[in-house]
């Protein structure tokens, strides 16, 4: 480790930052999806185009909004629409990337964001719900989805499916009625960055978080996960991306502060 | 909902409400908070966006999912906007391509078919019609011509799906205001049943242009929300709604004038890019 | 589309178009006159509003229809405004509530069913892809960011439904000036393949805000329109599009800037209410 | 007849404005019926809401519209909409009233606008369409039709239909699928106003204009027409309506004068 201090969000928007591809489109939900956004804009990625959900696009880089409606995402924007407007270009194929957050994963990428339990009438916890994380993920071309890494939120069955992944494995979107070619991409975790491997479209280990071993992610995924044949290991943070991320993206530590408690 | 209208809702007692929407943040939780809520069509409930998880209203929706004393029809923002779009169009319905596979299709009301052109699997939302929808406008004229500035979120198809339209406006004007630029009016007057002045009606949510939200007010929400007993939420209605009597009385605890003019400098960034 | 667009599609010899549209006036006449139109799914054509009929292009209409040469698919101006739509919304169909019964349902491609919620019938309409879209704006960046003046007519979804988008604009900006009012933007810049800086591109049809339409020049060409032999046609054709090298040159024969600051005049009602 | 000189478009023109009630939203077609809508907002009915096709709501009163998208349909409008916002407000039934022209009629309120010719494929002379006529009429609470008298136009079986009326009668609209409780109301000719009358939905003769026998009216219309008990006559256009069209609405005279070369 280097003699940076940094918390796990900070070093999980640093990470999910340089994939983030410059020149694409992508569709961010709020906490940290957005940060790294922000942050990717700021450092990797200069003209990446980001679309808010409540209609704002391309905003000029300010501080992180705080929700989808937040005037942050209209500050200075190229375009201020409307939500239906926002998912209508979605619908028709404009977002490269959604980036999205999830109670619960299975191997193919299926997320769970609105129960824990059972029994759907017989909750043991009510989540949220959808929010636009089925529409991102239904329309995006690729799916980036960044998620806490234990066997509680990595399961072989989640209670409840909210966001499709590949739903069943290969041709699952289509025989659902999704439109081919999309699916999840990338997941980071706290632990690791995984991928899904084409032809079974099952979730595959591609790099290690310094630190992390192997064994250590199998223990915490609870279904069978595969591996990429050279597993990598993620660069830490650099001073540029924890001086961007406090003091120019989260200056108030809104979303930054969550990590801070589990380290600190 | 602007939250000088939940405030109002609140304090004259309405009960037994069904909500229909997208993502609800603290307009909805200060419904489920207190029992008001029967019945939701909805995306998104529960959430204080990245500030906490209100426990109390969890607990509460938990338990009246079980007794079935509240009833949940589980959508997405996409498909409630549509929901609302199609009734804005006078359809009743509109196809979507998102919710297909999913639990939340199957506890829905959508339905799917093919295509009839090209054979493709659609799904179908159907329209929805509020009784009643109340937005908040930058300005209206007397006659409930309104505009918007930046971005429009919903407010284009919910104040058009709904049966009874309520404007709540920061500034009545006059009609020669509206017309100086009709390309901002988002909503034209015959959709609107009544227009409310409300100064800083959105507080202490965030006005595009005008006043950001109030973060620290709602972190202190937050933390009354989390406190699972209810006793922390009950102080916080006492304080701020059933111990005021209006809108206006509300804002001078919170800080009044100064405060918004403190919330309009962090809107527009001063001193910070 | 801009007729200066029109003007170069002449010029450079494309023949065998489709044209989809609701209402086309002079752009689709033009396209008509000169013989390069052989699909259409339309709404309205050969009317020059109310300046009289175009006899030539109707004959040459009417001739092809009965040899099979050109194909006319029978709409609406809702109907073709709401395949676009379908289309601009990433959807294969719009259910509308128009059409039904009449024998322009019996001509289109449109289809009937049952609502699936309501029992009731509803018409569904095929979104509609075309190749090339071109439309012309008052302002945009070279990105494409597109802000358009006033009414919107079929713009926002013509734009987003081709698959090749063309923009003419009175006037590159810069960024800048787009991010100053992002609510004027109406077509962002990922649907754009080309801009093109036209001023006046418009003329002599008219551009809100900027010039008013030049009566004397579309009564002129409504003349020559209405001459059946196609001679008077052959002639505006030759004195303004054939005989000219560019948009520049063809303004500059209709008098120029002059001719448009009277059009500016005009469109302001300066002097008359 | 008074010693004031018109002609039949100015005649018709202020007739039918007559009949465009205050406070009602009015969808008005090109040419006449704009210039109708025009007089009444002048004169009769200020507080009647226009609504143009190509999104133009509430402009100020102002020179003709030569088109449904002529910036003129928004000159200080309170609301510059889209062509699909104005058509989907009427789909909703925002629209009160329609105002159509059209190339034939029969007795149900049916409107050709399309052909001249008994076979779809070789037709005698093809006219220019629908346009949004369709959608006004399917869409208004009551529709108005202005057009000109005679046995060429008011015929038993139009060529097409374009735009419908009653379509085959009683029922008709709700039988194909339209909205119920909406249809023709109104028709304006050079010769007399008619109606509908409501059990029937037959075309009905309501008034004359002066000088014009129900014998004439009779011999110009191709279909058995109904007769209210009393029939009245219309009055002639007063100096203000004429004064109104001539000098504020159309100075131009670009409608108008298509009325001069019958009679001058």
């Amino acid at each position: 480790m280097s003699k940076l201090k940094y918390n796990h969000i900070e070093f999980m928007a640093s990470i999910a930052s340089r994939y983030l591809e410059d020149g694409k489109v992508v569709f961010a939900g709020t906490g940290i999806p957005m940060l790294a956004a922000a942050l990717a804009k700021r450092i990797h990625s200069p003209n990446l185009v980001l679309i808010f959900e409540a209609g704002g696009v391309a905003p000029e880089a300010s501080m992180l909004p705080l929700s989808v409606a937040d005037s942050r995402t209209t500050y200075h924007a190229t375009y201020c629409a409307s939500m239906p407007a926002a998912f209508e270009m979605l619908q028709q194929g404009i977002a490269s990337y959604a980036f999205l957050g999830g109670a619960q994963i299975d191997k193919y990428g299926n997320l769970n964001s609105t129960l824990i339990g059972d029994d759907y009438y017989h909750p043991k916890t009510r989540l949220p719900g959808s929010g636009g994380a089925n529409e991102a993920a239904s329309f995006a071309w690729q799916t980036f989805i960044i998620m806490n890494h234990n066997r509680n939120r990595f399961v072989e069955k989640p209670y409840y499916i909210t966001t499709p992944g590949y739903l069943d494995g290969p041709g699952g979107r289509e025989r659902a009625g999704l439109a081919p070619d999309a699916g999840p991409y990338m997941v980071f975790t706290e632990l690791c960055v995984l991928d899904f491997e084409p032809l079974s479209k099952r979730m595959r280990l591609k790099s290690l978080l310094p630190g992390v071993t192997v064994e250590k992610v199998i223990q915490e995924t609870g279904f069978e996960l595969l591996f990429h044949e050279n597993i990598t290991t993620e660069k830490e943070p650099t001073e540029e991306e924890l001086r961007v991320l406090r003091e120019e993206v989260d200056p108030w530590r809104v979303v930054l502060s969550r990590g801070d408690a589990k380290e600190e | 909902m602007p939250i000088a209208f939940v405030h109002e809702v609140l304090r004259q007692g309405f009960r037994n409400l069904g909500m229909a929407s997208g993502t609800r943040n603290l307009d909805g939780d200060f419904l489920l908070d207190n029992d008001r809520i029967v019945k939701l069509d909805i995306g998104y409930i529960l959430g204080l966006e990245m500030l906490g998880i209100p426990l109390y209203a969890r607990t509460l929706v938990q338990n009246k999912l079980k007794t079935g004393e509240l009833k949940i029809s589980e959508w997405t923002n996409g498909t409630m906007a549509w929901r609302h779009k199609a009734a804005a169009m006078g359809l009743p319905f509109l196809p979507v391509r998102s919710l297909a596979g999913t639990d939340s299709f199957k506890y829905s009301a959508a339905k799917q078919i093919e295509c009839p052109f090209t054979g493709i699997k659609v799904v179908l939302v159907p329209a929805i019609f509020c009784d009643t929808c109340c937005i908040h406008v930058h300005r209206a004229d007397k006659y409930g011509n309104c505009q918007i500035d930046g971005m429009l979120n919903e407010d284009y198809d919910k104040a058009r799906s709904a049966k009874n339209l309520i404007i709540t406006t920061e500034k009545i004007v006059d009609t020669k205001e509206i017309r100086k630029d009709g390309s901002k009016t988002v909503i034209p007057q015959f959709y609107v049943d009544a227009v409310v002045e409300v100064p800083n009606g959105a507080y202490p949510t965030n006005m595009p242009g005008l006043y950001y939200l109030d973060l620290d007010h709602l972190k202190a929400y937050a933390k009354a929300a989390g406190d699972r007993s209810g006793e922390s939420l009950k102080k916080y209605y006492n304080d701020y709604v059933f111990g005021t009597k209006d809108f206006k009385e509300f804002m001078k605890k919170c800080g009044g004038k100064k405060r918004i003019e403190e919330l309009r400098k962090i809107e527009h960034m001063e001193g910070r890019k």
